[in-house]
């Protein structure tokens, strides 16, 4: 196995462990808000996409770029402005009392 | 011992504080007043990990990607900005799928360029990897565009079925994977491939459309996780450490989710997935209380007359209210009994309406303080003492058959103990079944009046009599 | 930077991570056996340990490596039997009532 | 790419799965019911992770590491055997001072292999890696044995303070620390290296020996904490994942008790470290109350009385109960007035003794069943209904002085409410004080009755006292 692979796994499984600690103590009263927060870090395939669009390899190449980049785009953009309305929404209430 | 220059270090560590900061943004988001901040943090280390990747020196033109990143943030931001508080779910599910679709883009290229630049030699491990993120990433794309259009009611929401599906369905993925297989250890042929992601593409279509529009949220959850995973896969494709991590937290997220749904509705995530079980609500009601049971109705002057009285009254929201954007309406009903010393407490059932935190959501919206929303069971134990138990368009989480009738489909489901209160008011506009298509005893229950029409129209209807008190 | 000690930093970031929120999910009741057990885990070091004492590089070397061992055993074996001690007595309760 | 070999992959891949049932062990440390089946996950991980060590190709000689491992568990069997439960503490803080001082020679024969072989020549991040693991190895070596000797007596418990002592610290480490560079830096000599191996296991000493004894276990979970942080800092050096994921786990362990345990005697780790603030309880008790206070002192007889005709008494284990090793008799008088219908509940401050959790272990030991047990949020509440508070061997948990008085040094400190009950009853053998050295009002309160004598003594005579009634 390359070892590239191996520090994949491993990073990948301390990951999961860390991501289910912390989600698991999320309230119900978040869950929405957190879906469509987690839904807009998975737009980090944008990462992927931007070198992808830059290298340049050829035209094909580069049209999958694009296309990647702009539904990452998206993901990320649309995600987090959405999550920040819902949030705003709760956040008048504790000022407000 | 490779070693990275200077600039790649940066980068390198940058994606570290990066990851952290989504980490750090999750912890936030567990308590109402700081999710706000956590979402913000999360976007900053979104926004860090974009900037130092657009200072490695493999990028030979910005033109392209200025391009998709403009093109991305207009769509993104628009769509955020228009779309309504109850069309969350389809909302979330959209973006979702784009995730999913640059994730499997970005495995495409990847094989493009590997397969052209040497001469068709792919290490095993990255091919393995590129196939897998294709897979989940295609599914991820159509599942979700399908789940939208189920909610948006472009596509119907109730289970499309036709014979020998499931045998079909294996078939498309068996196919896919198969094909995979040979791709990775025999030929890695374009046209094959074009094959495997035109079938994940089809797979993801096949998946979602035999399941009921309302167990949608399940599926955009689930969907939510597959995204993550995809973004996950393309990490060890591109082999870059910030996409493995970030996805599999988001992978663990929906994952956690979905399991938190599927148990709040007392069903396996394969029944929600293969049970074509959800009708969609919008042809709910094909059963009709009829026999000797009686409801007895009131009118708006009645029901107003008994919270008015009370000395405390739990509103126990549910998808109705959601459906009949009712909770402006409810928070007047609520600030106006509290003007009257009356006591109001909101019982939330963790699958009240079609998604996780659905009520929370949509009270927050009407600025309903959340001081005031009891989860399940912190709130079962007080309604022995309540006056008045208000039910605004809730069904099957108040429904009693879920703890004995072994056969209902929801039975063992935990429900709210709406059954144990003084009075119960039920505002729905019929008789009608609700999501899970099963009749309640407790509109018949001697106790409980049915208050007829729609959330909103009633909920107004009674501030303006207790108003009149 | 080496791409190894990169990838050492990330893996601590996320053992971190992990650790933090594994740990604060501990009850007060159990912190002490938590201490202990922790402190079992903390002889780990017994894998290097293994490593130096058995590739036998100098004499001065296996003198170390020895005691290395000798030490971190102490620590693993004397901190798993003490922590299982500990939590025996905190089991027989739950079967008993 | 570096691609590893069969065997490698194996290694590597179970060294993962040691990883993570070391992290299941912990996650199921959060429970009394699971934690004993945690420990054992945690065990079987480091099973695998020795096993497949030795699988190792680079080994070349199994003789010293068989003689390594012989030795080492039949000293930490037997020990572990063999020590009381009231020395856990010191126990505990031994283990650990072998651990960190594993990882430093681990860490030394590391240095001494590199420097051999390559002619003189590390890398820069491998000499940084093994320095910092010297350091904090054989600090935690040093301070670890300060720590058992001064619980164990053989050095005073009292903070060793000499003039100048602060200076004498900040140079010894300075100094280790400014060696340290200079070897990374410019000469990797070998008597250099010893010196710095020498004043950092000098200075584990002093900075040990000016803390009090009763402090000890704050500083036992921060050198719990460095043990982890060596183990992770030898897994850079040795560039196994397995150490740094490991240590690491340990490193935030012991941060999150140290932190607890400072918490809740609302003190900073500043302030625990240098102020030289705990004065040992072997010789607590200077002053001794006078003035014109008076406590009330009863005899077993009448103890026995209020107490047996209680409805509800709440019992407050402290440093006393340990000490005088009275859990067995505590179990007893507990069973005896249960089954005369008095409800028993135990509260328990956290940092009531001197360890955190200490009180839970001993009254496990005693086979206490631990649902009588409430922490002291949860049984605040409640002494204001209790008939009597049964005190054993506890001051400073239940001194309402923590409430008011700003100079005091436990101001701030959450306590017990024992002055709410109706009846206070306090086991201790004089009016003298406790560990943080003040006296103690609730003595004189005239709601609460004296029982002077030692500890097990005194609830043996309540034991029988009760039965007679
Ligand atoms: N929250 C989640 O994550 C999630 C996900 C998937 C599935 N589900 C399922 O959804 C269900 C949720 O239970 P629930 O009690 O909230 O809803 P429900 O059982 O679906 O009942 C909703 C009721 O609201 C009434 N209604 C619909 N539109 C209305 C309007 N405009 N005004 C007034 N009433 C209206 C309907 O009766 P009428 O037609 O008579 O008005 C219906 O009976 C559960 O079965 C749950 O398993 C939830
Ligand atoms: N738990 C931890 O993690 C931790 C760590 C470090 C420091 N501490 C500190 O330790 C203190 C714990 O409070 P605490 O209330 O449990 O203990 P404490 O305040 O130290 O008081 C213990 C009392 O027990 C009495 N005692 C001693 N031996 C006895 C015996 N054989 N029989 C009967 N009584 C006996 C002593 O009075 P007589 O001499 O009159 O008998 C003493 O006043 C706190 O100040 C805390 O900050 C705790």
């Amino acid at each position: 196995m390359p070892e590239s692979l191996m520090m994949g796994l491993t990073i990948f499984v301390l990951a999961m462990f860390a991501g289910f600690e912390v989600i698991t103590k999320v309230p119900p009263t978040l869950h929405t808000p957190l879906m469509s927060g987690a839904n807009a870090i998975s737009g980090i395939a944008i990462i992927g996409a931007i070198l992808v669009a830059g290298e340049g390899h050829s035209t094909l190449n580069i049209v999958f770029g694009v296309v990647a980049v702009a539904f990452a785009t998206i993901n990320v953009v649309g995600g987090f402005l959405v999550t920040d309305r819902m949030l705003n929404m709760f956040k008048k209430k504790t000022s407000e009392k | 011992m490779d070693v990275m220059d200077g600039l790649s270090t940066i980068i390198a560590l940058s994606y570290l504080i990066a990851a952290s900061l989504f980490i750090y943004g999750l912890k936030f988001m567990s308590s109402p007043a700081t999710a706000r901040k956590g979402n913000l943090i999360a976007a900053i280390g979104m926004f860090i990990a974009i900037v130092v990747t657009l200072l490695d020196r493999k990028i030979i033109d910005f033109t392209w990607i200025a391009v998709g990143i403009i093109i991305g943030s207009l769509i993104g931001a628009v769509s955020a900005r228009k779309v309504k508080m109850t069309a969350m779910p389809q909302m979330v599910g959209i973006f979702n799928g784009f995730g999913g679709g640059a994730s499997a883009l970005v495995a495409m290229a990847e094989f493009l360029r590997a397969t052209s630049t040497s001469e068709g030699i792919l290490h095993l491990d990255a091919s393995i990897s590129i196939i897998i993120t294709i897979i989940i990433g295609a599914v991820t794309f159509t599942g979700s565009f399908v789940a939208f259009g189920k909610l948006e009611g472009f596509i119907t929401g109730a289970p499309v079925q036709f014979p020998l599906q499931k045998v079909v369905n294996v078939l498309v993925i068996l196919g896919a994977v198969g094909l995979s297989v040979y791709i990775i250890g025999w030929a890695p042929s374009w046209t094959l491939f074009y094959v495997v992601v035109g079938l994940s593409l089809l797979y993801g279509v096949l998946f979602v459309i035999p399941i009921g529009g309302a167990d949608m949220p399940v599926v955009i959850s689930l969907l939510n996780s597959f995204s993550g995973l995809a973004a996950c896969a393309a990490g060890f494709v591109v082999q870059n450490n910030i996409l493995i991590i970030a996805g599999s937290l988001v992978g663990s997220a929906g994952l956690i989710l979905t399991q938190i749904m599927c148990k709040a509705m007392n069903r396996s995530l394969t029944n929600v997935l293969f049970s074509a079980f959800g009708t969609g609500d919008m042809e709910a009601g094909a059963t009709t209380a009829t026999g000797d049971k009686v409801a007895r109705s009131v009118d708006a002057e009645e029901a107003a007359m008994i919270m008015g009285y009370a000395q405390s009254v739990i509103i126990v929201p549910g998808y109705g209210m959601a459906a009949a954007q009712a909770q402006h309406a409810v928070r007047e009903l609520t600030e106006l009994l509290q003007s009257r010393g009356v006591e109001v407490k909101f019982a939330i059932h963790p699958v009240a309406g079609r998604m996780p935190g659905h009520m929370n959501v949509l009270l927050a919206e009407a600025q309903v303080p959340y001081n005031l929303l009891y989860d399940m069971d912190d709130i079962n134990p007080e309604f022995p003492h309540a006056d008045v138990a208000l039910v605004i368009g809730a069904n099957d989480v108040i429904n009693p058959i879920a703890r004995y009738d072994k056969s209902s489909p929801i039975y063992g489901m935990p429900i709210l103990d709406v059954d144990k209160a003084k009075h119960i008011i039920i505002i729905k506009r019929s008789l009608n079944v609700g999501f899970a298509g099963i009749d309640n005893e407790l509109f018949y229950d001697p106790k409980t009046s049915m208050f007829f029409g729609s959330a909103k129209d009633k909920v107004q209807e009674l501030v303006s009599e207790v108003k009149k008190l």
